[in-house]
Order: structure tokens, then sequence, then C-alpha cells
């Protein structure tokens, strides 16, 4: 596959559970196809002969979280054109990025002791944003098929999409599903980006979150609602917390400016 | 009953045309120039409109999105226009050379009243990429110079590198039927002989203005309409002689996709030319 | 127009002819409470029994994603796949109302072929409701249709009075014409005139719907809109299911392994962040109260001016839709003074952190 | 010194690597290290109701999301005393089964089967494997879709909920999947003799420890209550930490976990050799045919054993469903309200024995432990790996053979590096690797000395010598070979401390070559063991053996009579210098 017009992509997994790649290869009806429309430079999960050079698009899945990662991803960055962060942990930091620093070290101390790590040094999870500029960004727990697809026959076009961010309430009405806010369920529908398709509400399961927070989203109002139907502060926050990452320290910056206004 | 039957082809207000550049070169930084012409030569020429009017413009894969006429219907056949690098559908066309394909159609929404314009001063107020849809109305009446009293051209931009058609205007400052006054904000090249300072900073050089008797144009960056149309005001133009175009987010240019619409217009059925007095009373549009 | 009566044990024979002629949509149950238009094939599927759905019935002739065209860059080749013959039954008369509303609006002006093409097809089957405590038909008067059906259903128990709205309508009666009588006794009449006047008297909700187009003018800069503003989602809820909602994005998807791309046209709704945000980064509402607004005054304000009527059809669906009460009623009720803080008193809880 | 290696492991799931390092003509160290950062699940999910637990914990791994999410549903079931509907309890299976046919199909046809047919990756495979590679495909498609189906999507399903499910799927999506499982039937056979007819590559190796669920009732399946060892021994699942002591080593951030102090294996090949025998159907007469007792010593046959339960998968799956559609409809899901409680949750994931065990105090997770299979096969990927770069490294292989066996080594295992927290490369050791290594070793306690060989035979004398001049600096527990036999063993405590027996060596390096072997890896050495294995196996239990190491110097002249040559005296000074540091 050394085809000189085609786009040389670049996947990549940093620390996270590797949906967002495998979700490339759940795509299986399509699989050839992708493979011939683009020259995959390198695929670890997919591929052997993986080639380290100058790439058309990076997809990079995973928070930063080790040292031997932020060299790795530097070094994807100066390699690339286009960055995407690829997948929730990319995009927001994931789960593993919604502890504060001292959480973070305090938590490390109590799994590993005092063992010093010989191969690299863990630092807590961030986002790829927090240490190269991104020029994409694809949320998800993991990435949706669809979304992925989209994304991906626009860039062999050359015109990446536009991105229009729009709440898990979109979908979810279209799929004319019971709301779960309105019989008093906790979900997080409003608050979340979507692009999984409703999946959770459609099996009456509600919304916890896993595209990261919506562009816009009202978490003050989510905040009040859940409030007054009977859920204790914590859990509402801890609830919240659970898929921003470290995107929700910020998130909950915002509210609590509006708190004290 | 059978589901891909399909509308006739002229029926269907969204059908693009396949369209050339013809030639495309850049005026500023981010801002490119762009000729093309409908594939279809009778369709080329038989492509009809009024300035201040604008098409939507297709770039295949990337999307669709309104874009101002900057050409003038008195030179038929070929559509000029002048865009700048901004997003998807602006990135991809930048990405495309001369003699590519692009889908057209248009032209859409309400052009200068050319016809009530005729016989009286016309003072054109340009800022940024408002050039664009003015350069239209603007070589018209010059196309036509005898329809029209004084045609005054002000032009404001931050540098003189920012400055649209910069060339064509010097050019144009020989004329002696026009005239022609441009500013920068600040001139970082040393070599800039034209004004400096916001383009409202040129109206103390228009004399002898008859306010009845006058049209005043403008458009240009959101923050420039307010100081303008108080300068207007102040010349005492009446507000249905004060003509704006606006930009708003545009799915469709016929009135059906909603995105345009402000108060109980569409900016892309009842605009994107405005008079004063047409936006007077509503909130919102400036 | 003409009225003919069908005993209730017939109706199933009757939707049997029918859906031979067409794809058959009616309510089905979706959820606990909660209905849905669906294409059906087992007729013991439809509930009539139901008071709104979930989607209005706009979704079937405009789905939320469809494609215009396949292009390629030579050719744009329109695609009507989306539009075929299909018998919506069961629609009441406010969602008769709201395609009414649209007709009017996607042929103002310049005529969407997408939206008539699909609507030339479709038979419009309507059947009489009983208002629940969101419904405000009644004071938008959409509770009654004269036009809109091609026969319309009403359901006095045992036996239904359908009135012929069109020739279409006509033919479907002539396929099974046994199913019908011609002769409407007194007694049915009178039946027919009594449930008028206990349906009339079941309405509990009300609003000033007359005064709403003056009220969103004069109190344009009243503070309720910032207030609402903050309790707003900005989920889009209330546009999508409100059905004289329109708005539409358009997408164009290259297919992969393949040379063209398809354009397809997908709902969008204007109380979303990105609704007003144009290439380069300028979004001209940025605030949710201003989104807010700009849906209220175009559907109850603007329409008058370039439809001749509100848009709103009193459905009560943004009631029993937005989860932090923002609708038709508490905006009203807002607005008029009735109930100034009746859209939601939430934001002014205290806040124990 | 060298370490030959892979830095990333390719087609696996995660981010990791495998390196050898080579000391002349040993293998002195073979790590499994996992590159991907901690992420700390375990703890995240304190403090969150156990349906957010239910959500988040299978976050752990894509590949595996329907095994993490059964493990911990069987957990916290477990914990507050829930007792699902057998309808639930069929539908999980049937979603387990899914995972099965869709990782497994992926890892043998897409990861493993280009190494067994010599191209870099399955779509290059597609050229002349082109049916092969197109059916796979629509096998894993058939796996996910079943995913979908039950729990909602591929990855990261959330239809499976605590209590059982939010929504049953319909009658016939129901149907699809099992008409579909029985149209794959005559690919699933071509599967199996595929990849039982391979002839696999291996060194022979002495069979390890293998350990998976009991699924009871003297049947094959893919989850229990007990854990079943090769050995015989069987344990409750709350008695999951008798089997797995997990226990941090410095190279990774798996952890890893040992049985009776040694490694063992968990997986396909795991269940094959303890359950092969259970199977039935088709699938049994499959086993009986092709399983033989060379299975056991062979990591590859994995692969074989993977085809196997792709077609117990197959199966298996309409038997479930014409089950599930025979029960009476009832909700899917049981309401309950959270009570105090511990629960263990043992599953058979695709790659093995996973533990979930999950407390749950006040409505909220409380303390949570995940055991993932990797994290298991970790020692035993090791143990294996070394074995293996040794025999190669006898038979006179270079670098890029032993790096490449390594890496299939690897793969046959299927690690799910994500699971763990991703994989082969040769690295030559620095010339003070020895020292490193030693300061590693002194960190886990104060060493144990014992000085070895024979005083009169040249630089034979090294080690005794050594062991002398430590005794005069006064370093405590030094002794030398003499005195062992008179002592019949070692009169100090055992604390858990290393063993470091100091001894001249002959690996046909520079003389005064300095090396540090672990213990076992000696023991695999003919070259060394003749000697060393008389004193240790006297003196040192089972358990030490695990902690104890040989300090060898290359020696040059071993001449009856001559004294020590000049390159070893210097070696020992520089030994002696870095022991009393």
């Amino acid at each position: 596959m050394s085809d000189n017009n085609k786009l040389k992509i670049g996947i990549y997994e940093l620390t996270g559970c590797a949906g967002d790649a495998l979700l490339i290869l759940d795509c299986e009806m399509e699989l050839l196809d992708i493979f011939n429309a683009v020259d995959i430079q390198s695929f670890l999960m997919a591929k052997s002969d993986n080639i380290d050079g100058d790439l058309d698009v990076a997809l990079v899945e995973g928070s930063v979280s080790t040292e031997r990662e932020i060299e790795e991803l530097k070094d994807i960055r100066k390699r690339s054109s286009i960055v995407v962060a690829f997948g929730l942990c990319a995009t927001v930091g994931g789960i593993q990025a919604r502890f504060s620093e001292e959480e973070w070290t305090q938590n490390l101390k109590e799994v590993y002791g005092d063992t010093e790590m010989t191969h690299t040094k863990a630092v807590h999870s961030k986002p790829i944003d927090a240490y190269i500029n991104v020029d994409f960004y694809l949320p998800g727990c993991p990435v949706g098929k669809d979304q992925f697809l989209n994304f991906f026959t626009r860039v062999v076009q050359g015109a990446p999409p536009e991105s229009y961010p729009v709440p898990v309430c979109v979908t979810c009405k279209y799929n004319e599903n019971d709301c779960l806010l309105n019989k008093g369920i906790p979900c997080l529908g409003p608050l979340t980006a979507d692009g999984c398709g409703s999946v959770c509400p459609n099996h009456d399961v509600p919304c916890y979150g896993c595209w990261g927070p919506a562009e816009g989203a009202n978490l003050t109002s989510e905040y009040h609602l859940l409030q007054e139907k009977g859920f204790d502060i914590e859990a509402i926050k801890k609830r919240m917390s659970n898929y921003s990452g470290s995107k929700f320290q910020e998130f909950f910056e915002q509210f609590k400016n509006k708190e004290s206004k | 009953m059978n589901g891909t039957q399909k509308a006739t082809k002229s029926d269907n207000p969204f059908l693009p045309e396949p369209a050339r550049i013809v030639r495309t070169y850049p005026l500023t930084e981010d801002v490119n120039f762009f000729q093309i012409r409908i594939a279809d030569m009778e369709k080329a020429l038989g492509f009809s409109y009024q300035t201040g009017q604008f098409a939507m413009m297709t770039v295949l894969g990337a999307g669709e999105a309104p874009f101002s006429i900057s050409s003038t219907p008195s030179r038929p056949g070929l559509l000029e226009f002048c865009i700048r690098k901004a997003g998807t559908v602006t990135n991809a066309l930048f990405n495309l050379k001369e003699n590519d394909l692009v889908g057209l159609r248009g032209p859409y929404g309400t052009g200068f009243p050319v016809d009530k314009m005729q016989g009286k001063d016309i003072i054109i107020v340009m800022g940024g990429l408002g050039a664009a849809p003015l350069r239209s109305v603007l070589l018209y009446c010059l196309d036509n110079r005898d329809q029209f009293g004084r045609v005054i051209l002000l032009h404001g931009a931050k540098r003189p590198a920012e400055m649209l058609f910069l060339e064509e205007q010097l050019e144009l400052k020989g004329r002696d039927d026009l005239e022609c006054h441009l500013t920068v904000d600040s001139d970082d090249t040393g070599q800039w002989t034209e004004g400096t300072g916001v383009v409202t900073t040129l109206f103390p050089k228009l004399e002898g203005i008859d306010p009845e008797n006058t049209f005043g144009l403008v458009c240009g960056p959101p923050i420039m309409y307010k100081f303008v149309l108080q300068e207007f005001l102040k010349l005492d133009i009446p507000k249905d002689q004060i003509l704006m175009t606006l930009e708003r987010r545009m799915k469709c240019g016929v009135g059906k996709c909603g995105h345009c619409a402000i108060d109980y217009i569409y900016t892309c059925l009842d605009g994107p030319v405005f008079s004063y007095w047409d936006v007077i009373h509503m909130r919102e549009l400036i | 127009m003409k009225i003919v009566k069908m005993k209730r044990e017939n109706l199933s024979s009757f939707l049997e002819a029918i859906s031979r002629e067409a794809e058959l949509w009616a309510p089905v149950k979706k959820g606990v409470d909660t209905h849905a238009f669906q294409v059906v094939k087992d007729f013991s599927e439809i509930d009539l029994n139901y008071t709104r759905t979930i989607l209005p019935p706009r979704k079937i002739l405009v789905p939320s994603r469809f494609n215009m065209f396949q292009a390629t860059k030579t050719e744009y080749t329109p695609d009507f796949s989306h539009v075929s013959n299909k018998i919506i039954f069961g629609i009441h008369p406010c969602d008769i109302s709201g395609l009414l509303t649209m007709d009017k609006f996607y042929s103002y002006a310049i005529e969407d072929p997408y939206y008539l093409e699909s609507r030339k097809k479709a038979m419009i089957l309507g059947h009489s409701c009983w208002p629940d405590e969101h419904c405000l038909c009644k004071s938008t008067n959409t509770h009654i249709v004269e036009e809109g059906y091609d026969l319309f259903f009403t359901d006095l128990k045992d036996f239904y009075l359908v009135w012929i709205g069109s020739t279409q309508g006509d033919d479907l009666i002539r396929l099974v014409p046994d199913l019908f009588e011609g002769e409407i006794a007194d007694q049915d009449i009178q039946r027919f005139m009594q449930w008028r006047e206990d349906r009339d008297k079941a309405y509990s909700s009300e609003i000033n719907f007359v005064a709403m187009a003056d009220l969103m003018e004069l109190r344009y800069n009243d503070p309720v809109w910032a207030k609402l503003g903050e309790a707003c989602l900005a989920c889009g809820s209330c546009t999508n299911v409100c059905p004289t909602c329109n708005c539409y994005n358009v997408e164009d998807r290259p297919v992969l392994g393949a040379e063209h791309s398809n354009i397809s046209r997908c709902w969008d709704a204007c109380t979303l962040e990105n609704y007003s945000g144009v290439a380069g980064g300028e979004n001209f509402r940025e605030k949710r109260a201003d989104r807010l607004k700009l849906w209220y005054t175009h559907k109850l304000q603007a329409y008058i001016s370039k439809y001749g009527k509100p848009a709103c059809v009193g459905c009560g669906r943004c009631i029993a839709t937005c989860p932090v009460d923002i609708n038709i009623k508490t905006v009203s009720d807002s607005l008029d003074g009735a109930n100034p803080d009746a859209f939601w008193n939430r934001l002014s809880q205290e806040v124990t952190k | 010194m060298k370490v030959v290696g892979i830095d990333h492991l390719a087609r696996v799931e995660g981010n990791g690597g495998i390196h050898a390092t080579i000391d002349g003509k040993v293998v002195s160290d073979v790590k499994f290290t996992i590159n991907e950062g901690p992420r700390l699940i375990e703890k995240l999910v304190l403090g969150r109701t156990p349906e957010e637990d239910a959500s988040m914990s299978p976050r752990i791994c894509a590949i595996c999301t329907c095994s993490h999410k059964n493990a911990v549903l069987r957990a916290l079931e477990n914990a507050m005393d829930i007792t699902i509907s057998r309808k639930a309890y069929l539908l999980r299976e049937i979603m387990h089964m899914g995972e099965f046919v869709e990782s497994h199909s992926l890892h043998t046809f897409y990861l493993a089967l280009p190494d067994f047919l010599g191209f870099p990756n399955a779509i290059a495979m597609a050229s002349e494997y082109g049916f092969e590679v197109k059916i796979a495909l629509e096998m894993k498609h058939y796996g996910n879709h079943i995913m979908k189906v039950t729990n909602g999507r591929f990855i990261h399903g959330e239809n499976a909920v605590v209590g059982g499910f939010g929504k049953w799927p319909t009658q016939e999506e129901l149907l699809f999947i099992k008409e579909r499982a029985l149209q794959f039937m005559p690919f699933v056979f071509k599967t199996v003799d595929l990849f039982c007819g391979i002839d696999y590559p291996g060194v022979p190796v002495a069979e390890t420890q293998y350990m998976c669920c009991e699924p009871g009732d003297d049947k094959y399946g893919f989850w229990g209550d007990e854990i079943l060892i090769s050995t015989g021994e069987k344990y409750f699942r709350d008695d999951y930490t008798k089997v797995t002591n997990e226990f941090v080593v410095p190279h990774s951030f798996a952890k890893h976990s040992l049985y009776n102090g040694n490694a063992y294996t968990v997986g396909p090949l795991a269940r094959i050799v303890n359950l092969g025998e259970r199977l039935q159907g088709e699938t049994g007469k499959m086993f009986q045919k092709y399983y033989n007792d060379s299975w056991k010593t062979n990591p590859f046959y994995h692969n074989p054993s993977r085809a196997l339960e792709i077609m117990f998968a197959f199966e298996r799956i309409p038997e479930l469903v014409d089950e599930f559609l025979k029960l009476e409809d009832e909700a899917p899901r049981k309401e309950y309200t959270p009570k105090d409680g511990k629960g263990t949750g043992l599953v058979e994931a695709p790659r093995g024995l996973l533990i979930h065990h999950h407390e749950v105090t006040d409505g909220k997770v409380s303390f949570a432990d995940i055991i993932t299979p990797t994290a298991q096969n970790a020692a035993d990927i090791e143990r294996y790996g070394h074995i293996a770069a040794q025999a190669l490294l006898d038979q006179g292989k270079g670098d890029e053979d032993i790096r490449r066996h390594l890496d299939i080594v690897v793969r046959a295992y299927d690690p799910c590096i994500s699971c763990s927290a991703h994989m082969a490369k040769i690295r030559n050791a620095p010339e003070n690797d020895w020292q490193l290594r030693l300061a590693e070793v002194k960190d886990q306690g104060s060493p144990v000395f014992i000085g070895i060989g024979n005083p009169s035979l040249g630089d034979d004398a090294a080690g005794i010598e050594m062991a002398r001049a430590m005794k005069q600096q006064g370093v405590e527990n030094v002794w030398l070979e003499s005195e062992i036999e008179e002592n019949d063993g070692l009169g100090t405590e055992d604390n858990g401390q290393p063993f470091i027996l100091l001894d001249a060596v002959d690996l046909q390096e520079t003389p005064g070559k300095v090396t540090l072997l672990p213990m076992q890896i000696v023991l695999q050495n003919s070259a060394l063991s003749h000697k060393i294995l008389p004193i240790v196996s006297e003196v040192l239990n089972p358990r030490q053996m695990q902690n104890a190491y040989l300090l060898g110097i290359q020696a040059g002249s071993l001449v009856e009579g001559e004294g020590i040559s000049p390159s070893v005296l210097q070696a020992m000074e520089r030994v002696l210098r870095q022991l009393s540091n």
C-alpha cells in the first residue's frame, strides 16, 4: 500500500479501552473500502507493518496518562497535518480524567503502592488537547459508527464534516422514546453530546453521559431539576462528572459562577 | 407508487447546476476571487440576476453555502465571487483549481432597487467582506454611468493588505465620474497614500450631498452598521434610501430551512438587501 | 362534504381494504403511556385511544433525515425515494391543522417539491379525540377541522360518523361501500351533538391565544425571557415535537467506495446552540433566551404576517415534553400576567452545596 | 548484553510490549510491559450507585465489554441478593456468546492467522484468502449484531442492567439471530478444521497450570461460581484472592498473579484443557478428533481452542434462543432497593477468567476489585517467552527470529492490554545491567548470599572468595557452599528475603563479564543448572526459589591449582563494591 495519491492515515492508541480503534474494525462491511480508500500507515491493532512517517490525518484514541505517551503524542502532532481526538478519552480525558491531581496521586498510591515504575512514569490523565493542538474532535465512548464513517468519508474527500453538536435529547425525540427525565429518572440526555443514537433511552435506560458534555448544555438547570426530583446534590454531581473527564472541572466552574450571581 | 419517481428538474429549486471555476486568485491572505461559469452555456447566459443578490454554491463532498454575487448583471455570462476561507465549504472551495466543477443555484433574495436608484446620487460604504455584494452595484452604476448622479465609494479596511479589490479601486480612482475614498484603520506598510482611520472618518470628505436625492448603501462587519447608519442619518438621507445587506446562516436560500429567520422575515426571501426603514423596527437585525 | 355512518365492527375490514392501496400508518403504543405513528401491518397494534403521539405526523411526510440528491460533480440527480403512497389513519384535528400550516409554509413564494410531493401522495384519515389536561386546541380553535383530510372519523362508541373531505376519500369508501350507510338517523345526530357538547366541556386548560401576538410584541423586553433562558435545557425537544416546526440542515456525505455523494436533509431546531452560527464562528443567537424568543415570536407572531395565522395548533406536545416546563401554556400565562412565574420557579430555590 | 523485543505489539487490543534481555548466551530477562497508563477504574467507581458502577466498570475494555458487564452485574447482584429471571439469565448468555463470536473471530482470522500464513495483516491476506476474510468478517459482524440486539450496541452497550435488562429484544430479532447461527455452521466447521490443522511452531515445555470458571452441572460454559484449576482444586467465588494473589511489578501497570508461587494460564486453552471433555454435540466430536496432550504444553494451541469455542457458541445460541422464546413474558428487570453487601462475579472473558468483586454500602459502591485475564496471564507470558527465547538462542537463532517469535507468543494469549491497563522488543542490555537488576533485588529485602565453587580450580574460586571477603567485611547472612552442607540448610529466618548465589559461570563470554539471572531461568539452562541444581534444591524451598538469583562471573581459566585470573579478579572487585553499597 504505497499509493502516493491516497491520504496517509495513522491510528494511535493511548490509554483507554481501545474501543474506538476496535470500532473501526467493527465496520466489518465497510472495512475493505476503508483500507482501500486511504493508505493506513499505522494501526497497531490491525496490522504489523507499521510506519511512523508523515501523515495527513492522525486519529488518536485514549487519554494521555504516561510520560511516554506525552512524547509519542507530540511526535504524532509533528508528523501530522490533521490530528483528530478520537473518542471520549482523547476529547475530554475519559472516565480516568475525572480525578483532581491530588485525588489521582492519592489513588495511584493506594493501587500501586510505593513501587516506582521502570518503563515509564504515570501522569494524571488528560485529554490530548492538554498537550497538543487538536484539529477535530470526535467524541463518544466509543465513537459512533455513523459518526466515524461520516468523518472518514468526508476526510477522504478533503473536507472534514462541519461539527454541529446537539444533545442526546434530539435523537431521543426522533426515536420517540418516553422522556425518562419526565418520569423522574436522572437522565443526562440534555447535557450530553449526541452521536450514540440515544441508545440508552431507546432501552429505557437513562443516559449516563458517555459522549461527554454537549456544547451549550445547561448544567445549572438540569441540576436544579434533579434536585427537585429528589436527588441529593452529591449524587447529582457524581453522576454528572462520571464521563465528562477533565472538562467537568471547567463545566462545574461555570455552574458555580452562575450560582454566585 | 414508484418511490424513486423524480420531480421534474425545473420544479426543483434546490437543484444545483454544475459550474466551472474559470479563474481564481487571492485578493488577500484569506479571501480569494472566483470567476465561475455555469457549465451549460445556455444556462450561463440565461442566469439573470440583480445586484445584491446571492447564489448557493456546492462543493461536492463538503456542502453548500450562500455567497453574494460580486459581479454585475451588466456583464452576463461570468459570475464573480469574493470569498473568505472560514468554514468547511470555503476550505474545500479554496482547494479547488481553475477548471474544477462546483454546483451553483440562484440567484436568490432581494437585490438593490436599481430602478428606484436611477438618476440619484449613490454613496457606497463598504468594509471588510462587505465589498463582495457592493462591488456588484458599484460596477453596475459605473457600467450604466449615465443613469446615476454622483457615485461615491467609501471603503475601509483594517490594513492595506486586507483591502479587497484594492488595485481595481485604485485604478477606478483615476475616473473623474467616481468619487473614491479609501481608508485603513492602521497602515503597517509605510506605503499607504490614502486615508487612515475608520470608514466613518471619510464622511467629512463628502460635500454638497443632496439627501433627498441620495441613496446610501452599506455592507460590512456587524459593528460597522451602527456607525455608518448614524452618518447617513446625519446627512438626512431618507430611511427608505438607506440600504444595507446582511449575512445569516442559510441552508436553502428559498425560505424553507428557517436558519435566516429574523422576526417575521427570512433574510433569504425578504433580504439580504434591506432599507433602514425596513429594519428600524426590527429587533435583532443589526 | 358528505357524511356517512360506519359500524365500529367494520373498522378492521375497512382498514384491511385500504391497506392494500397504500402503506398504512397509524398510532401504536410506544412506551408506557406514549404513542407513535408507525407503519402498521397488524391492525390489533393500532391504539386509537391516544391523546397525542410523541412526534407529530409531519415525520411521515418529512422524515428526520432523507436524501435530496445523489450527486456527482457533473450531475445532481434528485432523490424522491422518501415519497410513496401512504395512508395516515387516526390523525387528530390539531395535527391536521399542523399539516395545513405546513402546506402554506412549503408553498409560500417558492414551492418545496420534497414536501409537496410527499403530501400529495398521502391520504389523511382523521379521527376524533378527547382532550387531556394539556390540550389547548380549543383555545387555538383547531379542535375542529373543516379541511385538510380525505376522511374524518368521529368515534361515537358503537359507530363512526365519517366525513368525506375529498374525491380520494370518497374513492376509499367506494372500495368497500357495503361497510357504510348513507342514512343517518336522528338519534345518531343527537348522539353526535351531545358528543360535541361533552367534548367542549372536557377541556380543562386554556390560554389567551388571541392576545399572544400582541403580547409577544408588548413584552418583548420582559425579564421573563431571561428567566426562561436560564431554565431552558437547550435540548431542542419542544421544536422537534412541534407539528408546525420545519427547520432543517443539509448534509453532504460522500459514499465510501463510490464516486457520488448523498446530499441529505435533516431536521434542525432553532432552540439548539449552533442553529444561528455561521462559518467563521459568529453566532447570532448564542443566548438561550434569544433562541426561545425567536421560537415563540416566529410561531405566534411572525407566522401571522406571512401565512395569515399563528402556527400553534394547541396539541400540547411542548407541554408534555419539556422537562423544565417551558411551553406554550407557561409562556402564555407568564406573558399575559395570569401567572408571571408560571413557567418555572426552580431557579429561585436555595442551592445548598 | 542486548534487549530484543517489540515496543508496541501489533494486532493485539491495546498498547504494550515484550522485551527479552539477551546477555551473551543467556536470555537473562523477559518482560511483558503495559505501555498504557493506569486508569484506576476500581477507584473511579467508589461512591457511585450500583447502576453507575455497572455502566463504568465495563469501560475497562472495549472488546471484553460484555464480559465485564456480566461480571460486574453478577458481582453486584450477588452483593445485593438479587436473583434475575431465567429469561434475563438466558439473554445475558446470548449476549456473552455474541462477544465470544466477535472476539474469537476477530482474533483467529484477523490477528493470529496472518502470522501462520505469512501476511502482515488480514487485509493483505484478503488477496489470497478472499473468501475466508469475507466470511470471517461476516461472522464477526454477526457477533457484534448479537451484542447490539441484546445489549444496545457493539461496544459498551447499556441494556444489561442490575436486575436484568432495560428492554427485551423482539422475537423477530432473536429468531434472526438463531437463523443466522444455523446458516454459519458450514463455515464454522471449516474454521475448526483450519485452526486445528495448523502445524504450530513452538518450543515444547512442561505444562503450566490452567485455570477457569467451573460452569457446574458437568457442562462447558463461560461462567460459574467456582474457580477450577487443572491441578484439581476448586475455590468458591468469594475466595478468589486465595488463587490470584495480585502484586505490583515495576515494569507494568498491570498487576501480576501467581498461584502457588507459579505462573498460570487462563483463556481458551485453559478452558479446553480443563473442560474439553465436557463438550457435546459437534464441538465434542471435533474435540475428540483434534485434542491431544501436546496442546497442554504450547500456548499456540489457544488458537484451535478458540476455533472450538466458536463452534460451541454457534451450537449454543439456537438452544438459548429457543428456551428464551418458550418462557412466559415478564418484566425485563427486577426492581431493587440497594442493600449492603459484598459480591463476587466470575465469568470467562474470551481471553480468560475475569473476576469482579464489588461491595455496596448505603446504596453506594464502597469497594471494587477487578482481576482481568491478561493480568493473570502476564506472568505466564513472561515464563513461556523466556523459555522460548532461550531455546531459540540455543538453536543459534538471531534477534529477528526471537523478536518475531515473542510477538506471536504474546499474541497467542490474545492479551487485552486495555483490560490490564498494550506489547515485543529485543534490547541489548547495557554493561551495567546486572547492577541495575541487583539494585532491584536488594530492594526486596536484605539478601542471603551463598558462595559456590571449587577453591582450587582456577577462576571457579571466585564465588567462594567473594563470600569470604564479604564475611570479613562483616556482611550478615553470607554462607559458603561448604557451610551449607555441614548445616544441612541455612540457619536464617525465612522472611521472604532474596537469595543470591555467587559463582563463576561458563557462558562463553569475555572473562570477567558479570551476569545476574533469576534462578528459574538458571534451572532451564543446561550449562548452568548441573552445578547449581543440587545445591539449591537441597537448600531452598519452592517459594524461596521464586526469589533466588545467580550472580555469575564468566570464568577465564579453570586450571587445577592456578589462581584467579586478573580479569575475573577485577570483576570480583566490581561486584564486591556493588554488594557493599
